[in-house]
């Protein structure tokens, strides 16, 4: 019977993978529960059976380690990017600075702008530094719209709901995305890193401390890399 | 409490409940009073909105509705209005979601009044719309109040096609169901605790003031 | 049709059709003619009301009233329930629930201006004899109040042609004949067909012009209601008019001067009313209504005892507000039997009684012969 | 009750009530006795019926059926309708719509074993005269039809009592003769008390052993037919029993020899049977059948015709199957009519008809005197 | 196709509606047929669960019969099972979330059953079970059946309440729904359309099969 772990589901791409290797490579199968990392948070607190989160957030890791549910402390396994995202075929032009889309707002052009909801999704949060770096964030607010999660406004943007939208760098390389939009990576330092934790709970079977290890380890890192993530240093 | 969002789901409950009315006792008559090949299927199609997860429906939706190619387009043309993320999006979304629940009581509702008082009324002279008024409308009652509750209470719940459909926008597509949704998934367990509380109050008061209306006119020839 | 406007305001009704009721009628009722419809249950009487109503669509139909097409099968033509101006007493009463009595009544009035609606229905109500119930629901109504709602309903609606469906069916006596004085006064101020359907051969006689006979769909006769009791034109008619004095006879002769038919019955000669369209020796049905068999009075024998004499034993004796209705044996091997009926004081008077021998005459003008046809009791 | 058990099969009924149906009523029937309920549409016969069966609980009622208690609202005790073991037809029939008909009729078998539902249903089809439409749905029956199943299935169930709110008002009068055949064969076969509700007077008297008359839910009078039409106690239930002769009168004096009561009636006096209950000079109400008037035969006079002669207008002529009913109009200033009916060969060698005068005799013995109370017509 | 998790929603169906079906008779029946105080503060109770987002009354859900606590720390004492995580924990959330579209149907169902028949039933000595058996049960039917449907598709269609206390395990949680949606989510619109497609299909079969069948029985004596 195999250990279930709990993930966000903006790991799935790379996760999927992750596990068919450490299948591969172990011979041990795990059961994935994917769903925003609040929720699996709050799953967990009510004693769900998980026995590895990965998280899209710092913070959900730290709580449950504050709470006594873990093994030991999270660890950072990778750090989410994002990308400005916008539809194939669309004249606008991507830049670092977004310029373009300043100049949209300024002539009353910009209809919608999709982010996840900066409420509790981590790219949302993420995206809404990025535009109050840049200054854009008033300007840009009244347009705004808000997917439940990362995922959610990647479909805004990429069906041409709204023009253009800020997401995970690792879905903007999903291959159904790729065919069908643009996308533009947003300089790290625009917003502060979105740190993927992990945490081993303190009903951790064998397996899944093996499959806590071999997230660390250098295969599963380069699958993680391919999916968009920058690796933290070994 | 969001009071714009509750504000906002009201609406959007009336505002559906205004067009389910004569959309649910129109097909429901229909599907009440005729024979025709294809009649079960019909009646499947009408259940099949619930068989999708809402998030999907919604997809599909946001997919027809987006402004760049096919209906959408169209629409957009022809209208010069989208039907995603605004108010109008979030209506048809929600006519769409509730169509099994408006027209399968109503038409359980219309199939129970016995034949011969239609006929009576006919011999009485009344159109086929005056029938409708005055006899079957009065005596499909209660059926179509409590379809009508199940509408307003389903779409000031449904939040998976809401989301979707019209992008969380604070006052225009941002109904209380999101908004508590939002604040469970930020953690902040009180405000959406209030919330829900404040809405199932609204909901019991609005919806038991409803049956009690209904069972008092019901009550003297029932 | 003729050119000419015709300012027919009769009903022509002709219906035909195999499959799932049989019917093959053809009827007209006159304005201000009252033809009851009569038939053994089951024979489409309902059906056939429902048809001129036009909430049934026989196979084959035309019907028309007061010159306007309703129901034309040939040009498939058929005029929906609502726009013939019709009004129907359901067998079942089919009130509106939701409504009081008074409001059942005002949804017929819709042709007359609303501020009259009021007291015209209030009229109509007292009609019927149901003063003060407007405000009553029909749940709490008795099944003959409902009906008379009903009735009320229907003349309401002012209608072209009025159908009741046994409408009197669950009314007391008393009521039920002053509703048929209230009917038969509205009958000579309103110019429209009237349609009965009843099951009481006495409702029948007493309200309708004609009678049309049912059965199985069909029309056996139709005419006065005298004349179809006193002349049934077949046997099945003298049956289905509840006529219990039915036999087999064959003709003897005609007596031409005395304008006489005689017929042999059992081992006897009877003198019947004048028919030469039987033949000698045919044989025939023949029956007599037992107001025409008259008892021998022991107290005061009288000429009319000779017409026709018989004797038998009295073997069923039924006493019923102030008539006796008496089963005289006339033979025994046979088990042929005479109903008869008198006055109780009659009877008393002649010390009558069960198993008493009488003595009684067949009136001969009464006497009425049909074609034969087996019997079966 | 008493100790010993006691072998009372019949059910005593005594329910009281003010709202919202009056009711205060007390009756009984005896085992294969059958009791026609009879009044006026709304005087509660139907409600007594319900409340008999179960399906109506009056807030006081006492019910005691074959030793078996079935309502005593003293105690609080009420026995729920399916544990009562009643036969009810239902005045709609109430016929189980998803059923055929044979099912509808097994339902009520349930006492019986298995294997012969299925003939004993068909049996009670054909007592019914309903051969053939067993596998009919009810949708697809006649009113009359549907009547008679819900009289099968009432019987079926084979009842401590049996009630029939009018079980034969749709039926024709030629079926519903062989009913009533079939009922009084059942009633001497089966040992249970029987209740009908029924507005034919002719039915009571033909089919019921008593009849108690209702109005407003108040029984008035219990008796057999025969004297509860022919000494009616009150002119209402004279009324009620649709005797149309009911006059005020004074009364003269009583013959002790000739055991006769006279009476002044308008200008004349009048000899009726001797009721020496009502005083000298006490005004009464009187009351005779119709059947109790004599015509003077113009053919014959009789020594009858010295009773009570009067002579007067006929005012209203209606023949209905070989009767004549008159109106013999006595004074014209006070409108004082009374009611005749001769057999038709009678009025015709009399050359009776519309505003001939005729003299007319009310036998004595007829005359039936009631305590006064102001008339209303 | 994931067969895995259809097979899972379709049985988390058939189950709840074995649970729902008595349910729904039972209450249905007695709210068509008894007059008592507060009736429509019952009635209305019971469309609240329509007005909570689904995610959120997951949450609560989640919450009442978590193990650590309350009634879900009596329950595991107890029956020594937890209602969350596992397929009975979906049974009871199912059985929660539909019961509106189980109750009031067949509420109106039993109260279009006319009086007098039930009269008649219990003259022919019928036992109030055998009545609801043999009378009131098939003149029902119709709205039964509807219900059925109504409950049949919805559980199919319900992902978050289910998500939330099922937590998407495969093979034990994982409905169709939620695969389906999480297949959106990591935008494999292919699969994710096949097995919308898949599972209307399969619904639309079922569905109308049904009411194809409850057609013809109704067909007879209607
Ligand atoms: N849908 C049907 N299918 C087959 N036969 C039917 C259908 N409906 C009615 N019938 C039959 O048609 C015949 C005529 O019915 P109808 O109601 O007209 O009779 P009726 O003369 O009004 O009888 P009653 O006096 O008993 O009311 C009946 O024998 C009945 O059984
Ligand atoms: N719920 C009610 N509230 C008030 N009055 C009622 C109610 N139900 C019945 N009644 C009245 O009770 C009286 C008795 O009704 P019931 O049905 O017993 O009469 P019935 O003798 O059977 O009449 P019918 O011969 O017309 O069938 C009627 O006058 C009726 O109007
Ligand atoms: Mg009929
Ligand atoms: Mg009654």
């Amino acid at each position: 019977n195999s250990p279930i772990i709990a993930a966000a589901s903006s790991v799935k791409f790379a996760l999927q993978e992750i596990a068919e290797a450490f299948y591969h490579d172990t011979g041990n199968r795990i059961r994935i529960s994917y769903s925003s990392s609040g929720n699996l948070t709050r799953q967990i607190q009510q004693g769900a059976p998980f026995e590895l989160l990965l998280s899209a957030n710092a913070g959900y890791t730290e709580q449950l380690y504050q709470q006594n549910k873990t093994l030991g402390q999270s660890i950072t396994y990778a750090l989410g990017r994002l990308v400005l995202i916008t539809e194939k075929n669309t004249s606008l032009t991507l830049d670092k600075q977004l310029s373009a889309i300043k100049i949209l707002t300024e002539t009353g052009n910009l209809k919608r702008f999709a982010i996840a909801n900066p409420l509790h999704a981590p790219y949302g949060v993420a995206a809404q530094e990025v535009l109050q770096q840049l200054g854009l964030w008033e300007s840009i607010k009244p347009h705004l719209v808000v997917g439940e999660n990362v995922a959610q406004a990647a479909q805004f943007a990429s069906s041409g709901a709204a023009q253009v939208g800020l997401v995970s760098y690792s879905i903007a390389l999903a291959p159904a995305l790729q065919n069908r939009t643009r996308t533009l990576l947003i300089p790290a330092s625009l917003h502060r890193p979105l740190q993927q934790t992990m945490v081993l709970l303190h009903n951790a079977g064998e397996t899944s401390k093996l499959f806590f290890i071999y997230l660390q380890q250098h295969k599963a890192r380069a699958i993680l890399a391919r999916y968009g993530y920058s690796v933290p240093e070994e | 409490m969001d009071w714009q969002a509750l504000g906002l789901s009201v609406k959007l409950s009336l505002v559906t409940l205004f067009f389910l009315l004569p959309i649910g006792i129109f097909f429901g008559r229909w599907l009440a009073y005729r024979q025709f090949l294809g009649k079960s299927i019909l009646q499947t199609l009408l259940a099949l909105p619930l068989v999708l997860p809402p998030t999907v429906l919604g997809y599909y939706l946001l997919v027809i509705f987006s402004p760049n190619q096919g209906l959408g387009l169209w629409l957009n043309k022809t209208f010069g209005t989208t039907f995603v993320f605004n108010f109008e999006g979030l209506v048809i979304a929600s006519i769409i979601f509730n169509l099994p629940f408006a027209i399968q009581p109503m038409q359980r509702a219309f199939s129970s009044i016995p034949r011969d008082i239609r006929e009576a009324a006919a011999c009485c002279g009344m159109s086929p719309a005056h029938v409708l008024w005055k006899i079957e409308l009065p005596l499909a009652w209660p059926g179509i109040i409590s379809a009508m509750v199940m509408c307003f209470a389903h779409t000031l719940g449904e939040f998976g096609i809401v989301l979707i459909v019209g992008g969380n926008i604070p006052a225009e597509t941002q109904t209380i169901a999101i908004s508590i949704y939002d604040r469970m998934q930020a953690f902040d367990n009180q405000s959406a605790s209030i919330m829900s509380l404040s809405l199932l109050l609204f909901s019991m008061l609005t919806i038991s003031f409803t049956y009690w209306l209904s069972e008092r006119s019901q009550k003297k020839h029932v | 049709m003729s050119d000419k406007p015709n300012p027919d305001l009769a009903i022509h009704i002709s219906l035909q059709q195999q499959r799932p009721i049989p019917l093959d009628v053809q009827l007209d009722c006159q304005p201000s003619e009252l033809l009851a419809l009569v038939g053994p249950s089951g024979s489409g009487k309902t059906t056939i009301l429902r048809a001129i109503a036009g909430l049934y669509q026989p196979e084959n139909g035309r019907i028309i009233c007061q010159n306007e097409v309703w129901q034309n099968s040939v040009q498939q033509f058929f005029l929906p329930a609502h726009r013939r101006h019709v009004g129907l007493v359901f067998q079942n009463y089919a009130l509106f629930p939701h409504m009081t009595v008074l409001n059942n009544i005002q949804q017929a009035l819709s042709e007359i201006p609303k501020q009259h609606r009021h007291s015209h229905a209030l009229d109509l109500l007292k009609k019927v004899h149901l003063e003060g119930l407007d405000h009553r629901y029909p749940k709490t109504l008795s099944g003959g109040q409902q009906q008379r709602v009903a009735v009320a309903r229907a003349l309401a609606r002012n209608p072209k042609v009025l159908l009741l469906d046994e409408p009197f069916s669950a009314v007391d006596q008393v009521t039920r004949r002053k509703l048929y004085r209230e009917l038969l006064a509205l009958r000579k101020k309103l110019a429209m067909p009237m349609i009965i359907v009843t099951h009481d051969l006495e409702e029948s006689t007493l309200l309708a012009d004609r009678i049309a006979l049912l059965h199985k769909g069909q029309i056996l006769q139709i005419g006065t209601p005298k004349s179809v009791s006193a002349h049934p034109v077949t046997a099945t008619v003298a049956r289905l008019m509840d006529q219990q004095n039915i036999f087999t006879a064959q003709v003897l002769d005609h007596d031409l001067t005395a304008k006489k038919t005689r017929i042999h019955w059992l081992d006897r000669i009877l003198e019947a009313s004048f028919q030469p369209q039987f033949k000698i020796n045919e044989k025939v049905c023949w029956t007599i209504q037992s107001a025409n068999v008259l008892l021998h009075r022991r107290d005061r024998p009288s000429n009319g005892d000779k017409e026709n004499p018989l004797h038998g034993k009295v073997i069923e004796y039924m006493e019923s507000s102030g008539l006796v209705n008496m089963l005289v044996q006339i033979d025994k091997e046979l088990n042929t039997t005479i109903a008869i009926s008198v006055p109780l004081h009659v009877s008393k008077r002649n010390g009558l009684g069960l198993n008493e021998i009488i003595g009684i005459s067949l009136l001969s003008e009464g006497i009425h012969l049909m074609p034969y046809q087996a019997l079966r009791r």
